[in-house]
C-alpha cells in the first residue's frame, strides 16, 4: 500500500498535466524526471535557460558534446525542430510569458503562492541561477516536492520562512501525498492518495486545505 | 505540434475590431503584403476588423500592403517613426484631415520598446530624444550624470510577419534586410503569425541558424512567391 | 575660383576624416554621397540602421533586391564580410557607442553642439526615423551642410529656433565654406576656403567662430 | 581591416590590474580557456593583471580556467548567478575567508544587464527577484499594477570570449549552447577578445549566419583545438 509516491511517481504525475505542444522549463535536479513521463502521443517542447529550445535526451556515456548542455550542466542531445539562442533571447522566453509551464522543485510554498527554493539560509556561498527568473513569466509554475522536509517538517506553510526565490508565484504543487492548487492565496486539495485520510494530510500541511470541488484520488503506477 | 494554417483567410481570421496589430516590415521589405491583404478582404465581407491599432516603422506607401489597410479606414491609431514614403498620400490625407492618431517614436526606441515587451520589461531608459519634444511628458533620470529618458514596452494582439522559411513549429529565417523588426514583433504579440516563402521540416533549418525559435510564433502559412511593395508600387498597383 | 564648396565636395571634405576600419553610419539623403569619396587604401565599414553592416555600392538598376535596401530605402549591395541583423541589435550599436562616427545632415547647428534636422516645425506630417538615435552613442557625430539656408540665413546658430534632434551631440560641421569643431559649448574655426575672409566668413554664421589654434585652407578638389 | 591577433599573450597583453573582465561561457561550454590561461601566465611573469572584477556565470569548477584564475589570487570581485560546481572549492573557500567579493545576481537579469551595457540602456525594470534579499536597496516602481526592481547595466573594460568560426572582421558564429552569454558580453565591453576553433575569410560566413557582427570585436586569436573544462577536469587538471 503506497503511503508516498516516489519521486519518480511525483514527476509522472505533473507529466500527466503538461499538454502536446507545451512550452516546458525543467528546473534543475528532480524536476529533470518529469521529461520522462509524458504521456504516449504527446510530446512538450524544452525549453532549457542557457539557450536551447527542443533539447532531447542525454547522449550515451563517452558520446557527451560538451557543448550541447542543459542549465544543470548534463549533456543533452536535440530534437528535430531545435533552435539555439544567446540568454538574452533566452530570459525573454522566459520573463516575456512565452513559457506555458515551469515546474520548479522547493524548499517551502506558502499559501500566497510565495516560493522558497533557492538559499537555506545565510550560511555557506549563496547561488541563485535562473530560479528567481524562472518563477515570473511562464504562464503556470508548479512545484513539485516531497510533501515534508526530511526531519517531517511541512514544506506547504502559512508563509516562508525561508529567503524567498519569488512572490505569489507558484499556482500548483505536486507533492508526495497531494496535488494542492493555490487559488486566492488560499491551498485548495484537489487529489490526495486514496489511503490517506484528510485529518492525516492536514496534519503533516502547514496551512489550511481548502475544499473547493471534488477531491480526487491521487493514484500512480508502480515506476 | 503543427502551427501550420493552409490559408491566409483563415490565418487572419482572429484578430478582432480595436485590436493592436504590429506589422512587420521596414518599407517593403519584410512586409507581410499577402497577410495585409487577406485583412482587408475580411474588411470588405465583414466589415470587421476595424478600428486597429497599428505598429509599424512607417505608414505605406502607394496604395497596396499597409497603405492600402489605412486607404479602407481600418486603422485607427499608427505606432511609427517615419510615416514618409515615396507616395504617403494615403496616410498623409487622413492625418491631416484628423481621421488617424500617430504616436511618433524614434526608430531605436521603437525597437526597443517592442523587444522590451517580448522580453518582459516594463520600461526602459534610452538617451535617445532627451531634450526633444518626443521626451515632452517622459519620466527623465539621471545615470552616472547623463539625462534618459523613461520609455514602455509596446505589445500587440498580434503580429502579422513576413519570413523566408518556416517549419511547423514556428522556427524562421529572414531574407537579408527584411529581418528588420519582425523577430522583435514575433516576441511581443500574444498572436503571431508569419507568412513564409517555404515551409520545411523540423530539422531542415538548422539550430544555429533559427533566428526566431518557434516558441515566439503561433501561426505559419505558406506564401510562395510573394509580392514586394516596392514592385508593386512602381507598377502603379491599388488593392484590391 | 570657389566661392562654395559642392555637396559632393563638401562629402568629399568629410570623406577625409575617416579612417581605414572605421564604422560609419550616413544619414539619408546627402550624407550618403560621403561612401563614394573614401580615399584610396581606406575602407570603412558602413553600418544602416535597418539592420545591415558593410553593405556596398547601389546595384545596377534593374538588378535591384529590394529584400536588400537601407534606411533610405535604396537598393543596396553587400561587401564581403557583412551581417544581418535586426532593429534591436542595429540600434544596440547605434546607442551602445560602438559606431565611430555618424554623419548627419542639418536644418540648424548650435555652438553648444545641439542639433535640429528633424522637423521644421509643427506642420504637415512629423517623422523622425533613426535621426534621434544616431545622435547618442556614436563616438563621433558630425554634420554636412550648406553653411547658410537657400534664404541666406545661417545653419550655424546661437541656439535651435527649429525642433531639437539631439542636445550637445555635435563634435565637428563640415559646411560649404568651412570645417568647425564644437568644442567647450563653442564654434572654434579649423578650416574655411581660402578665398573667404575670416569677416565674410563670420558674417554668415550665427554664433562667434572661435580661434584656437591654426586655421587651414579649406581645399577640396572640382569633382 | 584586419583584427587577427597572432599569439593568446598578445591577446590579453593590455588587460591591466583592476580591470572589469566579462568572461564568456556558461559552466564550461563557450569558456576561454586557452585565454584565461595566457592571462595566468602573464601573471606569474610579470605580478599583473591582479584585482580583477569578473563577470561571469559561475565561479569556476576544479582547477582550470575561471577556476585557476580564482585559485591564483588574481580576481578581487565575481559578479556571477551560480558560483557552485560539481568542484567549487576554489571559490567557495576564497570566499569564506572573505578574500573575494561576490555580486550574486539572477541568471537572466545577468544576462539582461550585460545586454543593457552593449545597447546604450543605463537601467531596466524587471519582475525578477522582486520581494527577494536580492532586490534589497534598490529601486521599486509599479508598472500596470504590477512591481518591478529596477537594475543597472552591466559594462567592462574587456571580455574574453570563446567563438566557433571568425573571420579578420571579427564577426563570429558559436558553437550550439556554448553561445550563451558570449554575444552579449561581446557587446558590453569596451574591448573583446575572441579565441575562435576557425579563422576564416571575410564572406565565408554567410551574412545570414552572423550571430556577433564585426563591429562588437575588437581581437581574434585562433586556438585550433580548444580545451574542454569538463574534459580537463575528470581527468583532475590543475593549471598551470
Amino acid at each position: 500500500m503506497t503511503t508516498k509516491l516516489s519521486n519518480a511517481q511525483i514527476a509522472w504525475r505533473a507529466a500527466q498535466d503538461i499538454a502536446d505542444g507545451t512550452y516546458v522549463n525543467l528546473g534543475i535536479g528532480f524536476p529533470e524526471m518529469v521529461a520522462q513521463y509524458q504521456p504516449p502521443g504527446r510530446q512538450a517542447v524544452f525549453h532549457t535557460e542557457n539557450g536551447i529550445l527542443n533539447f532531447g535526451e542525454s547522449p550515451a556515456e563517452g558520446h557527451e558534446d560538451w557543448d550541447l548542455i542543459n542549465a544543470g550542466k548534463k549533456a543533452v542531445t536535440l530534437n528535430a525542430g531545435a533552435a539555439f539562442f544567446h540568454h538574452a533571447d533566452s530570459f525573454a522566453m522566459v520573463r516575456g510569458g512565452h513559457l506555458d509551464v515551469a515546474i520548479l522543485g522547493a524548499y517551502q510554498v506558502a499559501e500566497n503562492g510565495d516560493l522558497a527554493n533557492w538559499s537555506t539560509g545565510p550560511k555557506g556561498v549563496p547561488a541563485v541561477g535562473g530560479a528567481m527568473d524562472l518563477v515570473h513569466g511562464a504562464k503556470r509554475v508548479a512545484v513539485i516536492t516531497d510533501h515534508v522536509t526530511k526531519d517531517g517538517k511541512p514544506k506547504l506553510v502559512k508563509c516562508c520562512t525561508l529567503p524567498l526565490t519569488g512572490v505569489g508565484c507558484v499556482t500548483r504543487v505536486y507533492t508526495s501525498l497531494a496535488v494542492v492548487d493555490i487559488k486566492g492565496r488560499r491551498f485548495v486539495l484537489r487529489e490526495k492518495l486514496p489511503t490517506l485520510s484528510l485529518e492525516a494530510l492536514q496534519a503533516q500541511t502547514g496551512a489550511e486545505l481548502l475544499i473547493d470541488g471534488p477531491v480526487a484520488d491521487l493514484i500512480v503506477p508502480e515506476l | 505540434m503543427d502551427k501550420t494554417i493552409g490559408h491566409l483567410a483563415e490565418a487572419v481570421a482572429k484578430i478582432g475590431d480595436s485590436a493592436t496589430v504590429m506589422i512587420g516590415g521596414f518599407g517593403g521589405a519584410g512586409s507581410p503584403i499577402e497577410l495585409i491583404h487577406a485583412l482587408i478582404d475580411r474588411f470588405h465581407a465583414t466589415g470587421s476588423p476595424k478600428n486597429l491599432t497599428v505598429v509599424n516603422n512607417n505608414a505605406g506607401n502607394g496604395h497596396v500592403g499597409l497603405a492600402a489597410l489605412i486607404e479602407h479606414g481600418m486603422v485607427r491609431k499608427l505606432i511609427c517613426s517615419f510615416p514618409r514614403s515615396s507616395d504617403p498620400r494615403v496616410f498623409t490625407e487622413k492625418y491631416l484631415a484628423g481621421e488617424i492618431e500617430l504616436e511618433l517614436v524614434p526608430q531605436g526606441t521603437l525597437a526597443e520598446r517592442i523587444r522590451a515587451g517580448g522580453a518582459g520589461i516594463p520600461a526602459f531608459y534610452t538617451p535617445t530624444a532627451y531634450g526633444t519634444h518626443l521626451a515632452d511628458g517622459k519620466v527623465i533620470a539621471e545615470f552616472d550624470g547623463q539625462p534618459y529618458v523613461r520609455e514602455r514596452w509596446l505589445k500587440a494582439d498580434f503580429a502579422l510577419i513576413k519570413a523566408h522559411a518556416g517549419d511547423r513549429h514556428g522556427n524562421l529565417t529572414y531574407s537579408k534586410a527584411a529581418r528588420n523588426f519582425n523577430p522583435l514583433m514575433c516576441m511581443a504579440a500574444a498572436t503571431t503569425i508569419v507568412q513564409v516563402s517555404r515551409i520545411v521540416e523540423p530539422g531542415e533549418i538548422d539550430p544555429e541558424h533559427v533566428v526566431t525559435p518557434g516558441i515566439f510564433v503561433q501561426g505559419v502559412v505558406e506564401v510562395p512567391d510573394p509580392q514586394q511593395e516596392e514592385v508593386l508600387n512602381r507598377a502603379g498597383a491599388h488593392y484590391p
